[in-house]
């Protein structure tokens, strides 16, 4: 079984930026992404779910350890400053490398 | 029937009584939970249904009898940021975008508390022009759109910046959700008018006033929760939350019986240039306002303003449009 | 009407119907499954919609004549887990925390049992005293808290553990989702009263039924999932989830029939004391008892008791409230 | 009426209208999304209530009458599929596989089509019979299983693979939500019969035109956005996407007719042949024959005949029903 | 704290494979696994959450190693050809190996 | 792009002791957490979420390695024994250390 180190790149935060974020993606040519809506609490209050404009998204994306970088760079500079968010990165083995 | 009645005819409504219970759910720290499928449902459902209705009152009444009043409307929501903005800068201290962002929450107006309303006449037994939904129409966005331009230009924005921002704000303004199903499903009422109601109305008028009774159960909880936040936005945001509405829903009053509405009418009227918006204008201030800081307008808003018109508001309100007539 | 007759009458009424056609869609494994939204929505429905009836009827017939059934199916509630619990330590050698969560369910109630019997007395067209919700909501709460007690009394726990847990027991149980909701909506019904009823009636009252058979049908795929649980719980249960019901069922009816209440209310008081929690208590037991085995106290009162005191009980303890009365 | 007439009937109704209203969100990117579990509720609720209304009424007429016309529903199911496959692979050059999902798809039917016709015939003061949601029952699964077999076949599978598949496919088809909700709620209709009917009328049939109305609504919605992929699919399907269901339509107004059905229930069996599965056929063929490309199925089904078949199909079969009539 | 190292398994794609996926991992052995609804989109298109029926599950399964790879080998043969699907594992730290 | 090593804690339990994972987690001091409702099977049976009661809930907090710890032997000592739950950690990489 032959897999293929990528790098996955969580992002949560508040559900205002769910368009942006799928733009986001799109522009640094992301072949995917997976999304679902949660709840969670930090640094900017708690985010209950019963509002969906209040609520929070989780948006996963697989992608090259390059990109990832990209990504983190551009939700640090456009992201961070208007919603309440946070990312992170982690290690994954993928199959068929060709698809991220 | 004097102011006294007029409230306790209010506060005794199961609509009222469920939006209490609600605010107790969250203060007693009960699990009641509304699942957000729910609440998005109520919404599309209350807005659709009200959207509708008014729209078969329109192709009803002609457009003839609608355009003035619905064009006060609107110019009263354009103009409320205008004198709201200045006031809380200078005398609430408060920053540009804070003061601008909270200027076009309380130009733009609360669906939920017109509903209310409309229900609390229907309870007091006061007809009004049932097609007033089209001022709710015409009155959420605009006060958007100025709030978003006054924090822009106060802050010497360059021109193409303020434009994107500007361009988001309508988006969000004419597309959200709650804009366009009221919009869409006005134009649907227009359309198929009266003929069309027969079908529906089992489903969009009969049950209406107990599924709002439920969501403002469920609006309670959400407001409840927030209550806590009252301590972060000070004295003068309690003030303002409670003063503004009164001084606008008199005006909005005044300018009703102006334009020719009924009481019940003048007193909708009111009722939506009393409101603060807390669903469309935070979801536009944030993406247009980032610097804005949200638990300002949504305390003021969802935990002040709204709970008040809900309890007090509106039947003062009513009392206002009913002396004013005579 | 004789017992056939009665039971014919709830076998082949839509309600139990769609149960059954729920049971079959979880036997026969079809992916029927409901969202969990619609199942809260239907319960918070539910829940509120009899809560109000209930409080409405209460205002009209006057505390006067509601608390003395109350109190009675209060003390009902208080003291069957008094004798089931040794029943079920000595009879069927079951654990201290075993037996104790087991009688806490069978002291306590289920809502939608009930609501499927005023609903059963509307089709046989019997009446019965609609304030019958009162009994409801305060039966739903003493015996899972005495449940807890004879757990860690039985335990011989120290006395501050078990402050707590019966505390958490009781934080459950009086501000858990369903007793909240139910008492809430009760003093709504109470406050606003017949005046209120008259605005949501078309929500909250006529499509009631309806409403009831399509979350029966949702409710027939839950107990129809834990069919297979039953090899678990051994032959003890088994019986004892049908005896239990019976006998607790009579001595409602006759209770009932003391403390002066018609044919159909005394019919309700035998439901509602043959029927066992599955939501409130198992909530409060996981947390308050966490030694007892969930699957023993759920199999038995969802997957057995439930669905006899659906298709068969109600008929039953109605024949039985009948045959009393002549 | 005449044709015209017929048209503006149906474009000028709310259902049809809300329609539209969602397919514009969709196109002008509003963020109006229904949550899934108001789909899975909303098509809970529509299934259930036509089932059962439908049972009832064969209660009322007995099978006697309803086995014919039923039976002819079921034939025409079946065998659309065998000329749909040699049209579809000749003319369309399409694979095995894509033609014989295509073929299940259109000998399928699509519920939703079938509930908004009969809310078109109340319109417009057409009665029918009201047992026709049994062809519905009926012709659901036969022509997936048929859909099935020709891909299988055309492919020449072993036929063990062959049987697993087919074994497959019938579970889909016979167990699915939808079917299973149709034929169970049709079972509980039977049973209940008008006695059953009486409790739970202003549930299942007193709204059920608004609820479809905000169905239809979401389904705008869900239509619009698949829009964008018609370039994906070629000329050739888009032609076949009207064509079919025409051609279906006037082959299901005959047969009705010879089946001695009023002209109600002619442009019923007419538009359930017209229209075409997008959601028990899709998941059945996903399962059995995955080399079969979705884009094209679904956008055919979904983007091209079903709002074809709600906007003007269904007018223009039932003018082609009472044309045949004279 | 003592922790043992095991496999996460994820696997992300059409709610249709729900059930096959559960009978995948009866079949493997695995003690459990974990399941919610997601939307996404990938190389197969946009699968947004609006009906059941064309949204995606996400499913993630703790495994040992061994049984991570035979998780792959079935979902590279059976279900990558059928069913527009991701997979990819991660390393984590448990408590209580033997529930794995 | 400077990251910073932290622990990802995810905890899959019954919806009911949500409440106590919330208070646990502000005891130990956690800056934030998500929470979404999940499905799944394990040791304690299949956990359905059809009934919210009896359905779970997938915690994720992002911590320092020893508060990952400390809350893993809170885990262990107050919870595992009462309810339906696991719990793992996982290496990731976040921006904005401060935060966490
Ligand atoms: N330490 C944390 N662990 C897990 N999730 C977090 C953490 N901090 C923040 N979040 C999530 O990120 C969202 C935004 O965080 P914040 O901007 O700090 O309010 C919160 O609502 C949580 O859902
Ligand atoms: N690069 C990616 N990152 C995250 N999720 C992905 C990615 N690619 C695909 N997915 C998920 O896997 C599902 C199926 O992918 P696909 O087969 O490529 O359409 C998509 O709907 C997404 O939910
Ligand atoms: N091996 C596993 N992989 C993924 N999730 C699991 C696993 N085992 C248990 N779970 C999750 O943890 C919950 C409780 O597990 P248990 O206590 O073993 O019943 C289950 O309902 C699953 O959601
Ligand atoms: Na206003
Ligand atoms: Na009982
Ligand atoms: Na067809």
């Amino acid at each position: 079984m032959q897999t293929h180190p990528m790098k996955q790149v969580t992002i949560i935060g508040e559900a205002l930026a769910r368009e942006h974020l799928k733009k986001l993606l799109r522009e640094v040519g992301a072949h995917g992404y997976t999304l679902f809506e949660v709840e969670g609490a930090g640094a900017q209050g708690e985010r209950s779910g019963d509002i969906q404009e209040f609520g929070n998204v989780q948006v996963e994306v697989i992608v090259q350890p390059g990109m990832a970088t990209e990504i983190l760079e551009r939700l640090q500079r456009d992201f961070f400053p208007r919603f309440a968010m946070i990312a992170f990165t982690s290690d994954i083995e993928v199959l068929r490398r060709e698809k991220f | 029937m004097d102011l006294f009645d007029a409230l306790r005819a209010n506060l005794l409504s199961p609509v009222v009584l469920f939006f209490v219970m609600g605010i107790l759910a969250a203060v007693l720290k009960s699990d009641l939970k509304f699942p957000e499928a729910l609440y998005v449902t109520l919404t599309i459902y209350l807005l659709t249904a009200i959207g509708f209705k008014g729209g078969v009152a329109v192709s009803e009444a002609g457009l003839g009898q609608v355009w003035l009043p619905s064009l006060a409307a609107m110019l009263l929501g354009t103009v409320i940021p205008l004198w709201t903005y200045p006031v809380l800068r200078v005398l609430g201290r408060l920053s540009v975008p804070n003061a601008a962002a909270l200027a076009g929450h309380y130009g733009s107006v609360s669906a939920v508390t017109f509903i209310a309303a409309t229900n609390y006449l229907k309870g007091v037994g006061q007809p009004y022009e049932s097609y007033a939904a089209a001022f709710l129409a015409v009155m959420e966005s605009p006060a958007i759109i100025v709030g978003v331009l006054l924090g822009k230009l106060g802050a010497g924005d360059r021109s193409d910046a303020l434009g994107s921002s500007v361009r988001t704000a309508l988006h969000e303004a004419l597309l959200g959700r709650s804009v366009f199903l009221l919009v869409g499903a006005l134009a649907v009422g227009v359309l198929s008018g009266q003929r069309g109601m027969a079908g529906v109305e089992a489903f969009f008028v009969t049950p209406f006033q107990g599924v709002l009774a439920l969501f403002l159960l469920e609006m309670g909880t959400v407001a409840g929760r927030r209550l806590g936040d009252l301590r972060k936005v000070g004295p003068f945001l309690l003030a303002f939350g409670i003063l503004a509405p009164l001084v606008h829903g008199f005006l909005g009053v005044a300018l009703g019986h102006a334009a020719g509405l009924s009481p019940g009418g003048a007193t909708l009227l009111g009722v939506l240039s009393a409101s603060a918006s807390y669903i469309a204008a935070p979801a536009a201030m944030r993406l247009s306002l980032p610097d804005a800081n949200p638990t300002l307008y949504l305390t003021s808003s969802l935990a002040i303003t709204f709970p008040f018109n809900i309890t007090v508001g509106i039947p003062i309100y009513y009392a206002a449009a009913r002396w004013w007539q005579v």
